[in-house]
Protein backbone atom coordinates (compact mmCIF):
# COMPACT_ATOMS: atom_id res chain seq x y z
CA UNK A 1 0.00 0.00 0.00
CA UNK A 2 0.77 3.32 -0.76
CA UNK A 3 0.16 6.85 1.62
CA UNK A 4 -0.97 9.54 -0.37
CA UNK A 5 -1.19 12.76 1.69
CA UNK A 6 -2.77 16.18 0.55
CA UNK A 7 -0.50 19.16 2.05
CA UNK A 8 -1.96 22.30 2.60
CA UNK A 9 -5.12 23.93 0.59
CA UNK A 10 -6.29 20.50 -0.71
CA UNK A 11 -8.07 20.11 2.50
CA UNK A 12 -8.22 16.23 2.31
CA UNK A 13 -7.44 13.20 4.79
CA UNK A 14 -4.79 10.75 3.25
CA UNK A 15 -5.61 7.64 1.41
CA UNK A 16 -3.84 4.36 1.26
CA UNK A 17 -3.58 3.47 -2.58
CA UNK A 18 -2.06 0.05 -4.22
CA UNK A 19 0.13 1.30 -6.80
CA UNK A 20 3.65 0.84 -8.75
CA UNK A 21 4.26 4.03 -10.03
CA UNK A 22 3.29 7.41 -10.66
CA UNK A 23 0.89 6.34 -13.26
CA UNK A 24 -0.92 4.55 -10.69
CA UNK A 25 -1.23 7.16 -8.46
CA UNK A 26 -2.43 9.96 -11.17
CA UNK A 27 -5.02 7.52 -12.71
CA UNK A 28 -6.28 6.97 -9.45
CA UNK A 29 -6.21 10.32 -8.30
CA UNK A 30 -7.55 11.88 -11.41
CA UNK A 31 -11.26 10.17 -10.83
CA UNK A 32 -12.01 12.35 -7.67
CA UNK A 33 -12.32 16.06 -9.22
CA UNK A 34 -11.93 17.99 -5.81
CA UNK A 35 -8.06 16.56 -6.06
CA UNK A 36 -7.53 16.22 -9.94
CA UNK A 37 -7.71 19.49 -10.42
CA UNK A 38 -4.70 20.46 -8.01
CA UNK A 39 -2.60 17.81 -9.89
CA UNK A 40 -1.11 20.17 -12.89
CA UNK A 41 0.50 22.55 -10.23
CA UNK A 42 1.09 20.28 -7.59
CA UNK A 43 4.85 19.08 -7.05
CA UNK A 44 5.19 15.61 -5.45
CA UNK A 45 7.11 14.40 -2.64
CA UNK A 46 8.71 10.24 -2.36
CA UNK A 47 8.85 9.97 1.47
CA UNK A 48 9.75 13.67 2.57
CA UNK A 49 12.25 13.95 -0.47
CA UNK A 50 11.10 16.03 -3.14
CA UNK A 51 10.75 13.76 -6.89
CA UNK A 52 11.10 15.06 -10.45
CA UNK A 53 11.24 11.81 -12.21
CA UNK A 54 8.08 10.68 -13.53
CA UNK A 55 9.31 6.51 -13.48
CA UNK A 56 10.50 6.86 -9.88
CA UNK A 57 9.34 3.25 -8.53
CA UNK A 58 7.04 2.98 -6.32
CA UNK A 59 7.41 -0.10 -3.04
CA UNK A 60 4.87 -1.17 0.13
CA UNK A 61 4.95 1.33 2.54
CA UNK A 62 5.84 4.70 0.86
CA UNK A 63 4.28 8.16 1.30
CA UNK A 64 3.79 10.43 -1.10
CA UNK A 65 2.93 13.91 -0.50
CA UNK A 66 0.81 16.41 -2.72
CA UNK A 67 2.34 20.09 -2.53
CA UNK A 68 0.37 22.91 -4.05
CA UNK A 69 1.63 26.05 -4.99
CA UNK A 70 3.48 27.51 -2.13
CA UNK A 71 4.04 31.38 -0.73
CA UNK A 72 5.97 31.55 2.63
CA UNK A 73 7.22 34.75 4.19
CA UNK B 1 19.36 26.61 12.86
CA UNK B 2 16.05 26.81 11.26
CA UNK B 3 12.89 27.67 13.77
CA UNK B 4 9.50 27.37 13.73
CA UNK B 5 6.76 29.93 16.14
CA UNK B 6 3.24 29.74 16.26
CA UNK B 7 1.80 33.30 15.73
CA UNK B 8 4.12 36.28 14.75
CA UNK B 9 8.10 36.75 15.47
CA UNK B 10 9.72 38.64 17.87
CA UNK B 11 11.54 40.52 15.42
CA UNK B 12 14.44 42.13 17.56
CA UNK B 13 15.23 39.07 19.62
CA UNK B 14 15.91 37.07 16.65
CA UNK B 15 18.17 39.50 15.55
CA UNK B 16 20.05 40.19 18.42
CA UNK B 17 20.31 36.63 19.04
CA UNK B 18 21.68 35.23 15.44
CA UNK B 19 24.45 38.39 16.16
CA UNK B 20 25.24 36.99 19.31
CA UNK B 21 25.45 33.76 18.45
CA UNK B 22 28.09 34.62 15.77
CA UNK B 23 29.93 37.45 17.85
CA UNK B 24 32.95 35.93 17.91
CA UNK B 25 32.79 33.88 14.42
CA UNK B 26 34.82 36.76 12.41
CA UNK B 27 31.98 37.21 9.66
CA UNK B 28 32.24 40.76 8.66
CA UNK B 29 28.42 40.76 7.02
CA UNK B 30 25.27 40.34 8.09
CA UNK B 31 22.28 40.75 6.20
CA UNK B 32 18.62 39.36 7.96
CA UNK B 33 15.68 39.76 5.78
CA UNK B 34 12.80 40.76 7.63
CA UNK B 35 9.21 39.90 6.16
CA UNK B 36 6.21 42.27 7.50
CA UNK B 37 2.76 41.36 6.45
CA UNK B 38 1.10 44.42 4.62
CA UNK B 39 -2.22 46.06 5.32
CA UNK B 40 -4.10 45.58 1.77
CA UNK B 41 -7.03 43.80 0.42
CA UNK B 42 -8.97 44.67 3.77
CA UNK B 43 -6.97 41.80 5.39
CA UNK B 44 -6.63 41.08 8.94
CA UNK B 45 -3.70 38.84 9.23
CA UNK B 46 -2.17 36.16 7.24
CA UNK B 47 -1.98 32.35 7.78
CA UNK B 48 0.72 30.08 7.58
CA UNK B 49 0.72 26.20 6.84
CA UNK B 50 4.42 24.49 6.83
CA UNK B 51 5.55 20.90 6.30
CA UNK B 52 8.29 20.62 8.13
CA UNK B 53 10.26 17.85 7.36
CA UNK B 54 10.50 19.34 3.80
CA UNK B 55 11.70 22.81 4.82
CA UNK B 56 13.96 21.45 7.37
CA UNK B 57 15.76 19.64 4.03
CA UNK B 58 15.51 22.57 2.02
CA UNK B 59 17.04 24.55 4.60
CA UNK B 60 19.65 21.30 5.37
CA UNK B 61 20.50 21.94 1.71
CA UNK B 62 20.65 25.67 1.67
CA UNK B 63 22.99 25.29 4.78
CA UNK B 64 25.18 23.23 2.83
CA UNK B 65 25.31 25.96 -0.50
CA UNK B 66 26.20 28.54 2.10
CA UNK B 67 28.94 26.65 4.13
CA UNK B 68 30.88 25.79 0.73
CA UNK B 69 31.04 29.74 0.27
CA UNK B 70 32.11 30.28 3.35
CA UNK B 71 29.01 31.62 5.06
CA UNK B 72 26.02 30.38 7.09
CA UNK B 73 21.97 30.71 6.86
CA UNK B 74 19.25 31.39 9.23
CA UNK B 75 15.44 31.18 9.07
CA UNK B 76 12.78 31.53 11.07
CA UNK B 77 9.24 31.86 10.27
CA UNK B 78 5.13 31.80 11.54
CA UNK B 79 3.28 29.11 11.68
CA UNK B 80 -1.04 29.97 11.93
CA UNK B 81 -2.08 33.27 12.39
CA UNK B 82 0.19 36.43 11.58
CA UNK B 83 -1.39 40.25 12.31
CA UNK B 84 -0.83 42.75 9.93
CA UNK B 85 2.16 44.81 10.78
CA UNK B 86 3.72 41.73 12.18
CA UNK B 87 6.42 39.73 10.75
CA UNK B 88 6.01 36.42 9.65
CA UNK B 89 10.06 35.68 8.73
CA UNK B 90 13.62 36.34 8.98
CA UNK B 91 16.15 35.14 7.37
CA UNK B 92 19.90 36.09 7.16
CA UNK B 93 23.13 35.29 5.95
CA UNK B 94 26.91 35.48 7.60
CA UNK B 95 29.88 35.73 5.51
CA UNK B 96 33.27 36.63 5.89
CA UNK B 97 32.76 39.23 2.93
CA UNK B 98 30.14 41.20 1.58
CA UNK B 99 30.26 39.98 -2.14
CA UNK B 100 28.70 36.45 -1.01
CA UNK B 101 26.88 37.87 1.29
CA UNK B 102 24.54 40.26 -0.60
CA UNK B 103 24.05 37.66 -3.49
CA UNK B 104 23.51 34.91 -0.88
CA UNK B 105 20.03 36.43 0.74
CA UNK B 106 18.74 37.78 -2.54
CA UNK B 107 19.15 33.51 -3.74
CA UNK B 108 18.51 32.32 -0.47
CA UNK B 109 15.06 33.93 -0.03
CA UNK B 110 14.25 33.82 -3.48
CA UNK B 111 14.17 30.37 -3.64
CA UNK B 112 12.21 30.22 -0.10
CA UNK B 113 9.52 31.79 -2.04
CA UNK B 114 9.82 29.71 -4.95
CA UNK B 115 10.43 26.25 -3.09
CA UNK B 116 9.82 26.16 0.73
CA UNK B 117 7.28 24.27 1.20
CA UNK B 118 4.97 26.67 3.11
CA UNK B 119 0.97 27.54 2.22
CA UNK B 120 -0.54 31.06 2.87
CA UNK B 121 -3.87 32.35 3.37
CA UNK B 122 -5.42 35.73 4.27
CA UNK B 123 -7.55 36.40 6.77
CA UNK B 124 -10.60 37.98 6.59
CA UNK B 125 -13.68 38.33 8.96
CA UNK B 126 -11.73 35.47 10.60
CA UNK B 127 -12.22 33.23 7.50
CA UNK B 128 -9.29 32.00 6.09
CA UNK B 129 -8.75 32.06 2.03
CA UNK B 130 -5.68 30.46 -0.16
CA UNK B 131 -3.44 33.11 -1.63
CA UNK B 132 -3.63 31.34 -4.98
CA UNK B 133 -3.05 34.33 -6.99
CA UNK B 134 0.30 34.73 -5.30
CA UNK B 135 1.13 31.14 -5.04
CA UNK B 136 3.84 29.68 -7.04
CA UNK B 137 4.09 25.97 -7.97
CA UNK B 138 7.22 24.12 -6.59
CA UNK B 139 10.08 23.11 -8.61
CA UNK B 140 9.19 19.72 -10.44
CA UNK B 141 5.25 20.56 -10.27
CA UNK B 142 3.02 18.47 -12.79
CA UNK B 143 4.18 15.23 -11.75
CA UNK B 144 0.95 13.76 -11.43
CA UNK B 145 -1.23 16.23 -13.83
CA UNK C 1 18.20 59.45 8.44
CA UNK C 2 22.18 59.06 8.78
CA UNK C 3 23.62 58.69 11.83
CA UNK C 4 27.46 59.02 12.74
CA UNK C 5 28.70 58.02 15.98
CA UNK C 6 32.17 57.97 17.76
CA UNK C 7 33.06 54.11 18.06
CA UNK C 8 31.20 50.97 17.24
CA UNK C 9 27.67 50.78 16.80
CA UNK C 10 24.69 49.71 19.32
CA UNK C 11 23.65 47.49 16.15
CA UNK C 12 20.77 45.77 18.15
CA UNK C 13 19.66 49.55 19.26
CA UNK C 14 19.70 50.42 15.63
CA UNK C 15 18.26 47.59 14.59
CA UNK C 16 15.20 47.91 16.93
CA UNK C 17 15.09 51.58 16.86
CA UNK C 18 14.55 51.72 12.91
CA UNK C 19 12.10 48.81 13.13
CA UNK C 20 9.77 50.73 15.71
CA UNK C 21 10.11 54.25 13.45
CA UNK C 22 8.64 51.87 10.32
CA UNK C 23 6.28 49.60 12.32
CA UNK C 24 2.89 51.53 10.68
CA UNK C 25 4.49 52.07 7.71
CA UNK C 26 2.96 49.25 5.78
CA UNK C 27 7.11 47.88 4.18
CA UNK C 28 6.74 44.49 3.64
CA UNK C 29 10.86 44.13 3.59
CA UNK C 30 13.18 44.94 5.32
CA UNK C 31 16.87 44.32 5.05
CA UNK C 32 19.60 45.56 7.26
CA UNK C 33 23.34 45.22 6.12
CA UNK C 34 25.65 44.97 9.15
CA UNK C 35 29.48 45.24 9.07
CA UNK C 36 31.92 43.72 11.72
CA UNK C 37 35.44 44.39 11.67
CA UNK C 38 36.92 41.04 10.90
CA UNK C 39 40.31 40.14 13.09
CA UNK C 40 43.00 40.03 10.15
CA UNK C 41 46.68 40.95 9.57
CA UNK C 42 47.13 41.25 13.24
CA UNK C 43 44.60 44.55 13.58
CA UNK C 44 43.49 45.13 17.27
CA UNK C 45 40.97 48.02 15.82
CA UNK C 46 40.08 49.82 12.47
CA UNK C 47 40.06 53.87 12.30
CA UNK C 48 37.69 55.92 10.41
CA UNK C 49 37.48 59.15 8.93
CA UNK C 50 34.74 60.70 7.29
CA UNK C 51 33.89 63.70 5.38
CA UNK C 52 30.38 64.42 6.67
CA UNK C 53 28.94 67.62 4.55
CA UNK C 54 29.42 64.61 1.38
CA UNK C 55 28.67 62.00 2.89
CA UNK C 56 25.22 64.03 4.09
CA UNK C 57 24.66 64.86 -0.12
CA UNK C 58 25.58 61.08 -1.08
CA UNK C 59 22.68 59.58 1.51
CA UNK C 60 20.55 62.73 0.91
CA UNK C 61 20.95 61.54 -3.42
CA UNK C 62 20.39 57.89 -2.68
CA UNK C 63 17.06 58.53 -0.59
CA UNK C 64 16.11 60.30 -3.60
CA UNK C 65 16.88 57.26 -5.67
CA UNK C 66 15.49 54.86 -3.19
CA UNK C 67 11.50 57.42 -2.83
CA UNK C 68 11.28 57.36 -6.92
CA UNK C 69 10.80 53.38 -6.19
CA UNK C 70 8.66 53.46 -3.15
CA UNK C 71 11.37 52.88 -1.02
CA UNK C 72 13.62 54.18 1.65
CA UNK C 73 17.08 54.06 3.05
CA UNK C 74 18.63 54.14 6.45
CA UNK C 75 22.60 54.09 7.83
CA UNK C 76 24.75 54.79 10.48
CA UNK C 77 28.14 54.91 10.52
CA UNK C 78 31.49 54.83 13.02
CA UNK C 79 34.00 57.46 13.40
CA UNK C 80 37.12 56.97 14.97
CA UNK C 81 38.21 53.71 16.12
CA UNK C 82 36.43 50.49 16.16
CA UNK C 83 37.74 47.06 17.92
CA UNK C 84 37.30 43.62 16.16
CA UNK C 85 34.43 41.95 16.59
CA UNK C 86 32.67 45.21 16.75
CA UNK C 87 30.44 46.91 14.04
CA UNK C 88 31.21 50.34 12.19
CA UNK C 89 28.40 50.07 9.69
CA UNK C 90 24.63 49.34 9.59
CA UNK C 91 22.78 50.41 6.50
CA UNK C 92 19.25 49.01 5.32
CA UNK C 93 16.24 49.60 2.84
CA UNK C 94 12.35 49.19 3.37
CA UNK C 95 10.45 48.65 0.37
CA UNK C 96 6.81 47.52 0.07
CA UNK C 97 8.03 44.82 -1.77
CA UNK C 98 10.95 42.28 -1.80
CA UNK C 99 12.49 42.54 -5.31
CA UNK C 100 12.90 46.27 -4.71
CA UNK C 101 14.45 46.05 -1.53
CA UNK C 102 16.83 43.40 -2.40
CA UNK C 103 18.64 45.17 -5.70
CA UNK C 104 18.53 47.99 -3.60
CA UNK C 105 20.36 46.91 -0.91
CA UNK C 106 23.13 45.48 -3.11
CA UNK C 107 23.30 48.98 -5.29
CA UNK C 108 23.26 51.17 -1.77
CA UNK C 109 25.85 49.32 -0.26
CA UNK C 110 28.23 48.85 -2.90
CA UNK C 111 27.72 52.41 -4.13
CA UNK C 112 28.67 53.30 -0.10
CA UNK C 113 31.90 51.42 -0.36
CA UNK C 114 32.86 53.25 -3.66
CA UNK C 115 31.81 56.74 -3.06
CA UNK C 116 31.35 57.24 0.42
CA UNK C 117 33.82 59.81 1.58
CA UNK C 118 35.20 57.61 4.45
CA UNK C 119 38.94 56.42 4.57
CA UNK C 120 39.36 53.28 6.90
CA UNK C 121 43.11 53.08 8.75
CA UNK C 122 43.85 49.86 10.40
CA UNK C 123 45.07 49.95 13.96
CA UNK C 124 48.32 47.77 14.81
CA UNK C 125 49.91 48.71 18.48
CA UNK C 126 47.94 51.49 18.79
CA UNK C 127 49.31 53.17 15.48
CA UNK C 128 46.55 54.61 12.48
CA UNK C 129 47.74 53.18 8.96
CA UNK C 130 46.11 53.73 5.77
CA UNK C 131 44.15 50.92 4.42
CA UNK C 132 45.43 52.26 0.98
CA UNK C 133 45.40 48.33 -0.71
CA UNK C 134 41.75 48.21 0.30
CA UNK C 135 40.69 51.36 -0.70
CA UNK C 136 38.60 52.75 -4.19
CA UNK C 137 39.66 55.79 -5.68
CA UNK C 138 35.71 57.46 -5.96
CA UNK C 139 33.92 58.35 -9.27
CA UNK C 140 35.49 61.32 -11.12
CA UNK C 141 39.36 61.13 -9.61
CA UNK C 142 42.05 61.94 -11.56
CA UNK C 143 40.42 65.38 -12.30
CA UNK C 144 44.11 67.11 -11.02
CA UNK C 145 46.37 64.63 -11.95
CA UNK D 1 41.90 83.12 -3.41
CA UNK D 2 40.85 79.40 -3.62
CA UNK D 3 41.02 77.44 -0.06
CA UNK D 4 42.27 73.53 -0.71
CA UNK D 5 41.71 71.20 2.04
CA UNK D 6 43.05 67.74 1.83
CA UNK D 7 40.97 64.77 3.12
CA UNK D 8 41.74 61.79 5.49
CA UNK D 9 45.27 60.01 4.88
CA UNK D 10 46.51 63.02 2.90
CA UNK D 11 47.63 64.63 6.21
CA UNK D 12 48.21 68.16 5.19
CA UNK D 13 47.01 71.21 6.10
CA UNK D 14 44.49 73.53 4.22
CA UNK D 15 46.16 76.19 1.74
CA UNK D 16 44.89 79.44 -0.23
CA UNK D 17 46.10 79.82 -3.58
CA UNK D 18 44.97 82.10 -6.23
CA UNK D 19 43.60 80.34 -8.84
CA UNK D 20 41.05 80.80 -12.24
CA UNK D 21 40.29 77.48 -12.98
CA UNK D 22 41.44 73.26 -12.01
CA UNK D 23 44.47 72.89 -14.24
CA UNK D 24 46.24 76.24 -11.95
CA UNK D 25 45.59 74.40 -9.15
CA UNK D 26 47.05 71.26 -10.78
CA UNK D 27 50.08 73.06 -11.21
CA UNK D 28 50.29 74.26 -8.01
CA UNK D 29 49.92 71.54 -6.24
CA UNK D 30 52.13 69.46 -8.65
CA UNK D 31 54.97 71.22 -7.20
CA UNK D 32 54.50 69.44 -3.50
CA UNK D 33 55.64 65.92 -4.16
CA UNK D 34 53.86 64.84 -0.74
CA UNK D 35 51.11 66.06 -2.90
CA UNK D 36 51.49 64.97 -5.97
CA UNK D 37 51.87 61.33 -5.47
CA UNK D 38 47.84 61.65 -4.51
CA UNK D 39 46.20 63.57 -7.37
CA UNK D 40 46.01 60.35 -9.64
CA UNK D 41 43.98 58.85 -7.60
CA UNK D 42 41.99 61.78 -5.86
CA UNK D 43 38.47 63.05 -6.25
CA UNK D 44 37.59 66.77 -6.01
CA UNK D 45 34.44 68.20 -4.76
CA UNK D 46 33.70 72.64 -5.24
CA UNK D 47 32.25 73.84 -1.98
CA UNK D 48 31.19 70.24 -0.61
CA UNK D 49 30.13 69.66 -4.54
CA UNK D 50 31.46 66.50 -6.65
CA UNK D 51 32.49 67.62 -9.79
CA UNK D 52 33.80 65.94 -12.54
CA UNK D 53 33.98 68.23 -15.69
CA UNK D 54 38.08 69.80 -15.69
CA UNK D 55 36.69 72.83 -17.27
CA UNK D 56 34.38 74.13 -14.27
CA UNK D 57 35.65 77.37 -13.08
CA UNK D 58 36.55 78.71 -9.94
CA UNK D 59 35.93 82.05 -8.28
CA UNK D 60 37.51 83.94 -5.26
CA UNK D 61 36.09 82.52 -1.79
CA UNK D 62 35.76 78.77 -3.83
CA UNK D 63 36.40 75.81 -1.35
CA UNK D 64 37.80 73.03 -3.48
CA UNK D 65 38.28 69.42 -1.45
CA UNK D 66 41.09 66.41 -2.45
CA UNK D 67 39.53 62.95 -1.80
CA UNK D 68 41.69 60.13 -1.91
CA UNK D 69 39.91 56.94 -2.07
CA UNK D 70 37.82 55.44 0.10
CA UNK D 71 36.54 52.27 2.14
CA UNK D 72 33.84 52.85 4.39
CA UNK D 73 32.25 49.78 5.95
Amino acid sequence: MIRVEFLGPIGKEPIEIEADNLLDVSNYLKRDESISKWLDKCAVALNDMMISDPNTPLKDGDKLSILPPVCGG
Amino acid sequence: MMELYDGDLDTKEIFGRWLDEQSNSNYGAYIPFVGTIRAEDGIEALSFDIYEPILQKWFDDWQDRAKAKGAIVKMAHSIGDVPVHKSSYVSAVFSPKRRVALELIDEFVEDFKANAPIWKYDVIDGKRIYAEDRSTPMDGFGLLG
